[in-house]
């Protein structure tokens, strides 16, 4: 294996690399020591996060199954920041004793679900396409149902991983389909041989539930609630941002770069999903009383806004996507950092629970209010420019429609973000949630977000670096 | 020319530097002191407006034989547009010359007077501010150079009057006729601004100088576009004659002035009887060639409408027992009587005898009405009670008074050689060429002004002898002077040469008394004293047979004619129950409700689709299937 | 009628029969052996078109390993006779038209596609071949894939160890879960 | 560094500044002296403004200065001033100061009801200096957001549901401005060539009028809903009534009349056809809506409520002013929106002093308090004043130029509206005086109030800055009128080639 | 082998086992049931592969490759899912899918 094989595909060999340490550990390490397991992977991990950062030529490697192009490896850069704080966030969840027989394994799955992510972001071929896709699929589910003694962790579990399974049974009718037209699944020769027929529609169409599945688009989303209820917080905040996230990421460049022959088709299905997606996702999320459920129903409508990005369909809309993403990752992780530090000291996760949370925890409460302002696209913070380049990117295509819809649906997302702001501002409570003290991870991975969600809106040199790595239909 | 007259700014300016010295520091100063500032104040304004009238008529050069018209300051203060631009000026001309005479007389007076007749009241200070401000704007009104100048100091003057009539703010009496003034002068005031709305922008200007010359081209301008039949410069000036008939309470605006009557009693000598409710006058008087050259139809409606005005008023003054009230009325009846002046008058030399003897008519009206005025404060104060039937048999207790009072009765009732047996002849000299029908009325109005006043007269000074808790007794000299002072004027004014000095188009004619229609009015007014004297010197039932008779009409005219409750209704039922109940509960139920309905919807809606979440993995999978077989179908063989 | 046609319809009508079976048999173990068949016939079709390879896998992993594996967790989590409930006649009615008009729909279109015969040799399919292919990095090569997926099956070993993995509850906050 | 972007540096130091302090005397203290340097700022802006027009310089924006920030939208940091934001930022800064003042006696969560005030003050102030677009969008967006938590944490009543309603209603309005900006973006060069977000540039260029249709009613509408255009206005009453002191003054005073600025600066300015063309519905609704405002206000008992709905009627003047598309009523807007300001702001100041004393708002269970609090009801009366246009206040040179300005169409349409429009002087005269009179004349209802004390001193500096600014508006109009008038003229220029009638 | 056998046969074939692993999915109260009509999806689209790779791209070997891996991850998901369902019977003491439902709306 040649330096430039592994500097191409350093995220992922990296990954692995740190996961068989890991394992090895698991087995060597003396067991009373077993919790420094988590500080040792967060900071495997965090290395890894940076040398994602080393700039690297772009190139593809085994025979174009696997590419790396800029904004793919901006792409795993942006969600191994999001995992470092996710795995940041986890370490005061870990350390509690009923998880300290599986701490390594947590990591273990957690990175070999980010494995799959990255192969799948880097993937040039429908086959690395979908085992990506599993890998970071079937992993999470186990780490859905991790809680052995909570009915709702098992339920989650099983609910994610059936309902995984019959969409990706579906995406892989739909890829036997598009292989039966085109003869292949090398993304480059899909894209030159795909031709309109109605057969290739329907595998084009099959294959693209299966995708709007991960990504929780309307009416595909079904299980997300609940999954998202039942798992545990950590892993709900990784679901909702990571996985999420990586799936959107491959599902855009694959649009854009296999499909675009078809465009109009599958700008007419996203016009109409991300309407519903938003509408719906908006709606259920209104009478939300748990938190991680109402976190589940607001990541729903916000995958409807980023589809805007994606409608684009050109560079804009590409960047805006990406871009967006970072900064829906620093703002739902900000938002699941402080519901996490919350449920870890009281295990309390409802709405009601934080009335008054302000006179008590003011740090906690500002750092949610900023992370659901961004999440609502208010100005100042870095919501507010990530939604703007999407409806820039929509409107730029002329779907002006689209956009007044897509704002009018922020509204009712406001009134739901306004809700816990003003659960923790202006309600009252008897006895409020007492004031806690978090540790330095939880700290660190809270300031990572703040930093993240006020930094990134303004300087504006974080989009144009995006913009200038991404392409367009 | 304008260098001579530079001083004239101090005229306005003394009372509106002493509004804001009393007004911001009043009380801080002892209350005696504030009210000796206010009148010094006025004293010198009172000095150099005679001395401004003396310089004007007499002093100044006229040019081809017309006085000039002197424009003594100008300055640009809120420009519209290049010919539309508000200019604050100060215009002297044989009108507004005169007007200063008249304001800053009763002013004056009014100002000493009220040394003594509020001497001790809740907030002196703050009435010689309001007094101040009052003098401010009205000088400000009349020697307006603009139209719309006029209009600013318009509403200056409306709202000082507000304030002095609310004086005694804690009174509910005196705040509800506070406002009633404000609002139906306001509401007048809307006709005016449309009024200048229209005549501006046909005429392309605001100025009085270009205006109102009769050659210029802003009157030959206007007259063009017609609108319901009337041209618009017709409308327009209709409409400026609403704004004021407002302030001259002419009817049906009138309502507010009986009402007004609750403000203390100089302020109704100086505002409603002297200087503001003449304003009207002024302004048709003032802009007199336009309505005559470019709109004698609405001339026609002046005329009417003060003719009505003055029988309908008189009437009405021939029931009422509140003194103040007789006295309102009787100015309503006299301010018909200028506007049927201006109604009936031609323009240029002998033709103008209307507008001149209009002019002078609110010259010595000014004069006896707010010595009528004063004087009833006198007895007021000696007496406690506005009521004529709690009086009687004063000319005892308050010798002064009863003379001056006397002397204003006969010159209103038009008996020679008082002033307004001149001012009012000529009026119906005017009517009699122009308009007989309005010359009947008037004639009539003659007899019944006469017939009130002294049924006012000996109500009061004769009677029945009432029995006073205290005693009365004559006013202290801070009030008689004024008194007298008043009833020398109103003696004498009469022979000033009006027609030498105020007359259309600013050239002297020779006026004389036209014997043929002067006795017959003399007489009227004898019998109307007569009458008055029959009913009213003893003490007996002869006017309660006489209201027995009339039973009807009696009634309706004690009543008013129930203005009053016209007024009430349009307010209270039709403003308050059936608009703005309405809008009200249309804003927040109907517009409101449908914010709120959106809001309720959506969470209703949010509510049934909950179904779909039912935790039921298979439905899950029913849906997701369905989507994806409906978006297939959709996609591939309906949009395709 | 060839015997291949023959063959082929032989296990068509088995596939179809026994899957039908498969999902609506009452008795779960019954249903079990059903999907054996289904998995044995399916391997017998990779026979006729040639994969012999496949066929041993679909064989082993499948019929012998799956299968093996559900009969395992039945056997674990319900008594052998135990009949399931008959299915809500609402829900099997609707979830049938779904799927009847979805057959239809997938149908048709896969008829009206035109599918052009090749022209292309086929390849030899032997063991050599495929096990070149599956270490091959070039085009046609699949050494990542075979990658991914070791680390796949790693992920899944540890994921249905902890889960399965029996321990003493431990409680160390209020647990925010219905008991 | 620029004079402009100072002004909204200025408030984010003093935030600064409050964040670092936990004394509650000294967070008041470094606020007012942070708006008070603010209003300094402001006047010598107003100064520098004055002396560069008399040194000859004629662009239409002065102080321009650009920074360039999304490059490959073209969106730039761009800020400049005309007559026009000048004379807004003067008032802005004159309503901050007052409500600071107003507000010097908020005891819970004093420092962050400072933050949030001042927060909200920035935007503003960074509205009016933007020239672009999206600069403009984003200050606008930062100055309606802390009033949720103004009001929901600090406000009386109903204070949620209001604070939620209003919060709401403002952000659907700023849903369609946003689709408006990105409509205008996108068509901001129909010949090729770059987009621009900048108002100046994109003003050069004519809009294709098919987008116009659309868009124009979207950005007018977008900032019509914060300028309290029928029927989007039903946020004001509750949200007013709602909201603390120092919020409504300056949510009234200063928040309200970023809608009318938007929309001339914005729809008007930059899509003169579509306006053209449309103008008429919205006259309908304007001229309804000052109507409809003033007799709404007739029957309310809540002081609050009154005051909210004189604004629906007065803010209705501005936008059919500006609808109005001449020199001389669109003058009269701008004037208006400085003088509803100036005498709302100093209303509501009034309302809360009083609703601080006698703890209710409702007019018929107060009377006479002209008595027992002499000070604050003469203010009353003159705010009063001002509002039903009296001459020598603010309030009459801004409706006469209105008047004046509408009146120069000649068609029926035009005069009736203005008609329409005319008569609400006097319905506004019966409001006014009815709570003039309920309220502080007459006999005194309660007991209690006898014992009430007049204005402190910080209320009396609150007050006073109000009235002196009123009154010299309205005493002297002529350099303001003229300043913003000048102003005026390149926009007016522009919508005449739109419609030269 | 397969002359006379037009490839749709065996698509039709495919989508029929396809469906019915769906009417599976949707209708069986058994969780291991369902995992068994999931089984039945996946084997339908390895025919499909299978029998495209046969009949129309014999050159290469990308549908048995594609089978292959397929197969590979049924098992990794059937043993993670009966791992899960074996936990779920331990947590509800039944398999019945319609009693897991402890959350929704």
């Amino acid at each position: 294996m040649s330096l430039q094989i592994f500097s191409l595909m350093r995220h992922e060999l990296l990954l692995i690399a740190v996961l068989l340490l890991i394992l090895v550990a698991e087995i060597f390490w003396d067991p009373a020591r077993k919790k420094n397991i988590r500080i040792f992977a967060v900071i495997l991990f965090g290395i890894i996060t940076l040398l994602g950062f080393l700039p690297v030529p772009e190139g593809s490697l085994f025979g174009e199954m696997y590419i790396v192009t800029p904004v793919r490896l901006m792409m795993k850069n942006i969600l191994n920041i999001g995992v470092l704080i996710v795995l940041l966030q986890s370490i005061t969840w870990l350390g509690k004793e009923k998880n300290s027989d599986k701490i390594s394994e947590y990591f273990i799955l957690l990175l070999s679900t980010l494995t799959g992510m990255s192969y799948m972001i880097s993937s040039g071929h429908f086959l690395m396409l979908y085992l990506g896709l599993e890998l970071a699929t079937i992993p999470l589910a186990a780490l859905a149902a991790f809680d052995r003694y909570s009915n709702n962790s098992a339920e989650a579990g099983i609910k994610l991983i059936l309902s995984s399974a019959l969409s990706s049974g579906i995406l892989l009718y739909g890829l036997s389909m598009i292989y039966g037209t085109v003869g292949n699944l090398y993304f480059t020769e899909v894209a030159g041989l795909f031709t309109g027929s109605n057969l290739a529609l329907l595998g084009f169409i099959f294959f693209f539930t299966g995708m709007a599945f991960k990504i929780s688009i309307v009416p595909f989303h079904l299980w997300t609630a609940d999954v998202y209820e039942g798992a545990p917080v950590n892993v709900t905040s990784y679901l909702s941002v990571i996985s999420k996230g990586a799936a959107l990421f491959i599902f855009i460049i694959v649009l854009f770069s296999v499909f675009p022959a078809i465009s109009v088709v599958w700008q007419k299905m996203i016009y109409v999903l991300s309407i519903l997606t938003m509408t719906i996702g908006n709606l259920f999320a209104i009478r939300q009383q748990n938190l991680k459920r109402f976190l589940a129903f607001s990541s729903i409508s916000q995958a409807g806004y980023i589809l805007l990005g994606v409608i684009g369909g050109n560079e804009l809309g590409m960047a805006s996507v990406v871009y967006y993403l970072l900064v829906y990752i620093f703002s739902n992780l900000g938002a699941f950092g402080v519901a996490i530090a919350i449920s870890n000291a009281s295990g309390k996760e409802n709405i009601d629970d934080y009335n008054g949370l302000y006179k008590t925890n003011p740090g906690l409460s500002l750092i949610m209010m900023l992370a659901l302002f961004s999440l609502a696209g208010i100005p100042p913070v870095a919501g507010f420019f990530g939604k703007f380049f999407l409806f820039t990117a929509a409107a730029e295509q002329g779907f002006f429609i689209l956009v007044l819809i897509a704002i009018l649906n922020t509204i009712i997302s406001l009134y739901y973000y306004l809700l816990v702001i003003k659960a923790m501002f202006i309600n009252k409570s008897e006895n409020p949630i007492p004031p806690l003290k978090s540790d330095f991870p939880t700290r660190l991975a809270l300031t990572l977000c703040v930093g993240g969600i006020v930094i990134v809106g303004f300087a504006s040199i974080i989009f144009e670096y995006i913009r200038n790595m991404s392409f367009g239909v | 020319m304008t260098t001579d007259f530079g001083y004239a700014l101090l005229i306005p300016l003394i009372p509106l530097l002493m509004f804001l010295l009393l007004g911001l520091a009043g009380n801080q100063l002892k209350a005696r002191l504030s009210g000796l500032l206010g009148t010094i104040g006025l004293g010198v304004v009172f000095v150099l407006s005679y001395y401004t009238a003396y310089k004007y008529f007499f002093a100044t050069e006229k040019i081809a034989g017309a006085f000039s018209k002197i424009t003594a300051f100008d300055m640009v203060w809120l420009r519209f547009s290049d010919s539309l631009h508000i200019n604050m000026g100060i215009l002297l001309d044989p009108i507004s010359v005169m007007m200063l005479v008249v304001i800053s007389t009763v002013s004056f007076m009014v100002h000493i007077y009220s040394l003594g007749y509020m001497k001790g009241e809740v907030g002196f200070e703050r009435f010689y501010a309001f007094l101040s401000l009052f003098s401010f704007s009205m000088l400000g009104l009349v020697l307006a150079n603009n139209i719309f100048q006029m209009y600013i100091f318009w509403e200056l003057v409306g709202v000082s009057s507000f304030l002095l009539i609310g004086f005694y703010y804690q009174r509910p009496t005196a705040v509800l006729a506070s406002k009633k003034a404000f609002i139906v002068t306001r509401f007048a005031d809307l006709g005016f601004l449309i009024g200048i709305l229209l005549l501006s922008f046909n005429t392309g200007t605001f100025d009085f100088s270009i205006l109102c010359d009769p050659q210029g081209a802003a009157i030959a301008t206007g007259s063009g576009a017609a609108f319901l039949g009337l041209s618009v410069m017709t409308w327009s000036l209709i409409f400026v004659f609403m704004g004021g008939a407002g302030k001259s309470a002419m009817f049906p605006l009138h309502i507010w002035l009986p009402d007004a009557m609750e403000g203390p009693t100089p302020v109704s000598a100086l505002i409603h009887a002297a200087t503001m409710v003449v304003a009207g006058v002024y302004l048709v008087a003032r802009l007199f060639p336009v309505y005559i050259i470019s709109a004698p139809d609405a001339l026609v409606v002046v005329a009417y409408i003060g003719a009505f005005s003055s029988i309908f008023a008189a009437v009405i003054a021939c029931t009422q027992t509140d003194i103040k009230r007789v006295l309102a009325y009787s100015t309503m009846s006299q301010i018909g009587l200028m506007m049927v002046g201006l109604g009936v008058s031609g323009y240029g030399g002998h033709e103008g005898l209307g507008y001149m003897a209009s002019m002078f008519h609110l010259f010595t009206h000014a004069m006896f009405k707010a010595l009528l005025f004063l004087g009833a404060g006198a007895i007021i104060h000696a007496v406690h009670s506005n009521h004529m039937t709690e009086m009687g048999g004063l000319r005892k207790y308050l010798p002064i008074t009863h003379i001056t009072f006397l002397i204003a009765c006969l010159t209103i009732a038009g008996i020679p050689p008082f002033s307004a047996f001149f001012s009012k002849d000529e009026i119906l000299v005017a009517a009699w060429h122009h308009d007989k029908l309005i010359f009947a009325v008037e004639y009539i109005v003659a007899g019944l002004t006469a017939f009130y006043m002294f049924r006012l007269y000996f109500n009061i000074f004769w009677g029945k002898e009432t029995h006073y808790h205290h005693t009365p007794h004559e006013a202290p000299a801070v009030m008689t002077i004024p008194l007298i002072f008043l009833a020398f004027l109103s003696v004498f004014s009469g022979f000033i040469p009006f027609s030498k000095l105020v007359t259309t188009d600013g050239i002297p004619f020779e006026g004389h008394i036209d014997w043929s229609l002067a006795l017959p009015s003399v007489f009227i007014g004898l019998v109307g004293i007569i009458i008055a004297m029959v009913m009213y010197k003893k003490e007996t039932s002869l006017p309660d047979k006489v209201a027995a008779t009339f039973k009807h009409g009696y009634k309706w005219a004690f009543n008013k004619f129930y203005m009053d409750e016209v007024y009430m209704f349009v307010t209270k039922k039709i403003i308050f129950a059936y608009i703005s109940t309405p809008v009200a509960w249309f804003d927040r139920h109907i517009v409101d409700g449908s914010m709120n309905g959106i809001s309720r919807l959506t969470n209703a809606f949010s509510f049934r689709i909950r179904e779909f979440q039912s935790g039921q993995l298979q439905k899950y999978g029913f849906v997701f299937i369905s989507g994806v077989l409906l978006l297939t179908f959709l996609m591939v063989y309906l949009w395709n | 009628m060839e015997m291949n046609q023959i063959i082929f319809i032989l296990f068509a009508a088995i596939i179809v029969v026994f899957s039908i079976l498969t999902v609506t048999s009452r008795r779960i173990l019954r249903a079990a052996v059903s999907l054996l068949f289904v998995l044995v016939s399916t391997a017998g079709l990779y026979f006729m078109l040639n994969f012999a390879f496949l066929a041993a896998v679909q064989l082993a992993l499948y019929a012998g390993g799956i299968v093996v594996l559900i009969i395992f967790s039945i056997l674990l989590t319900s008594h052998i006779s135990q009949k399931m409930e008959a299915v809500d006649l609402k829900k099997s009615v609707f979830s049938a038209l779904a799927v009847i008009l979805g057959m239809i729909l997938t149908i048709t279109t896969i008829l009206q596609f035109s599918f052009q015969a090749t022209t292309a040799a086929a390849a030899e399919i032997n063991m050599e071949v495929i096990g070149k292919a599956m270490l091959s990095y070039e085009v046609d090569g699949f050494v990542l894939p075979f990658e991914l997926i070791s680390v796949l099956l790693l992920a899944a070993m540890v994921a249905a160890i902890i889960i399965a993995k029996k321990g003493s509850p431990v409680s160390d906050a209020p647990n925010p879960d219905k008991p | 560094m620029n004079i402009l972007s100072l002004l909204v540096l200025i408030p984010l130091l003093t935030i600064a500044g409050i964040l670092f302090l936990k004394d509650t005397q000294k967070t008041r203290l470094v606020s007012a002296i942070g708006m008070g340097i603010q209003l300094i700022v402001a006047a010598v802006l107003v100064f520098m403004y004055l002396s560069e027009r008399k040194a000859g310089n004629t662009d239409e924006m002065l102080f321009v200065r650009s920074y360039e920030w999304f490059k490959s939208l073209n969106i730039y940091y761009t800020v400049g001033v005309d007559g026009i934001s000048v004379a807004m930022i003067a008032l802005t800064s004159i309503v901050v100061i007052a409500g600071i003042f107003a507000s010097w006696q908020v005891e819970n969560l004093t420092r962050e009801f400072f933050i949030s005030l001042i927060l909200l003050s920035s935007g503003v102030f960074g509205f009016f200096i933007s020239l672009d677009l999206f600069t403009m969008f984003l200050f606008y967006e930062v100055a309606v957001i802390p009033m949720y938590l103004l009001i929901g944490i600090w406000g009386s009543g109903p204070k949620e549901y209001s604070a939620m309603k209003l919060t709401l209603m403002l952000m659907g309005g700023s849903a369609l401005l946003l689709v408006g900006i990105l409509g205008i973006y996108f068509n901001s060069a129909p010949g090729g060539g770059e987009l621009s977000f900048n108002i100046l540039e994109i003003s050069k260029i004519q809009i294709p009028i098919e987008a116009q249709r659309f868009f124009f009613p979207l950005t007018f509408v977008g900032f019509g809903v914060l300028g309290a255009l029928f029927p989007f206005h039903t946020w004001s009453p509750d949200g007013h009534a709602s909201a603390p002191t120092a919020v409504s003054m300056l949510h009234a005073g200063v928040l309200m009349k970023l809608g009318g600025y938007g929309a001339f600066r914005v729809a008007m300015f930059l899509m003169p056809e579509a306006a053209d063309e449309m103008a008429w519905i919205f006259i309908i609704l304007t001229s309804v809506s000052v109507v409809y405002g003033a007799f709404g206000a007739i029957v309310q008992k809540d002081l609050k409520y009154i005051n909210a709905y004189s604004s629906v009627s007065h803010c209705g003047l501005v936008l059919f002013a500006i609808l109005m598309m001449n020199k001389t009523a669109m003058t009269g807007a701008i004037l208006q929106m400085i003088s509803h300001g100036l005498m709302t702001a100093l209303f509501f100041a009034l309302i809360g002093m009083i609703y601080g004393r006698t703890h209710t708002r409702l007019i018929h269970e107060m009377g006479g308090l002209m008595k027992v609090i002499p000070f604050l009801g003469v203010v009353y009366v003159i705010a009063g004043l001002a509002s039903l246009g009296l001459p020598g206040l603010s309030g009459f040179v801004a409706e006469m130029t209105i008047f004046f300005g509408a009146f120069e169409h000649t068609d029926p349409f035009h005069r009736i509206a203005t008609l329409v429009a005319v008569s609400s002087i006097v319905i506004t005269a019966v409001y006014i005086l009815r709570v003039v009179g309920t309220l502080l004349l007459g006999p005194i209802k309660n007991d209690h109030f006898n014992h009430l004390e007049d204005a402190t001193w910080f209320e009396r500096i609150s007050t006073i800055t109000l009235v002196v600014a009123v009154a010299a508006i309205g005493v002297a109009p002529y350099w303001l009128s003229t300043m913003i008038g000048d102003s005026m003229l390149p926009i007016v220029n522009k919508l005449l080639t739109a419609n030269p009638f | 082998m397969n002359n006379g056998i037009p490839l749709q046969y065996f698509l039709i074939l495919a989508s029929i086992m396809f469906f019915v692993g769906i009417y599976g999915f949707l209708t069986r109260r058994n969780l291991i049931g369902i995992l068994m009509s999931v089984e039945l999806i996946l084997n339908s689209v390895n025919i499909n592969f299978l029998a495209f790779n046969r009949y129309l791209y014999p050159d290469r070997l990308e549908g048995l490759f594609f089978s292959l891996f397929i197969i590979a991850v049924a098992a990794a998901e059937a043993a993670v899912a009966i791992a899960i369902i074996i936990n779920i019977y331990r947590r509800f003491s039944t398999v019945n899918v319609e009693h897991v439902n402890e959350m929704r709306f």
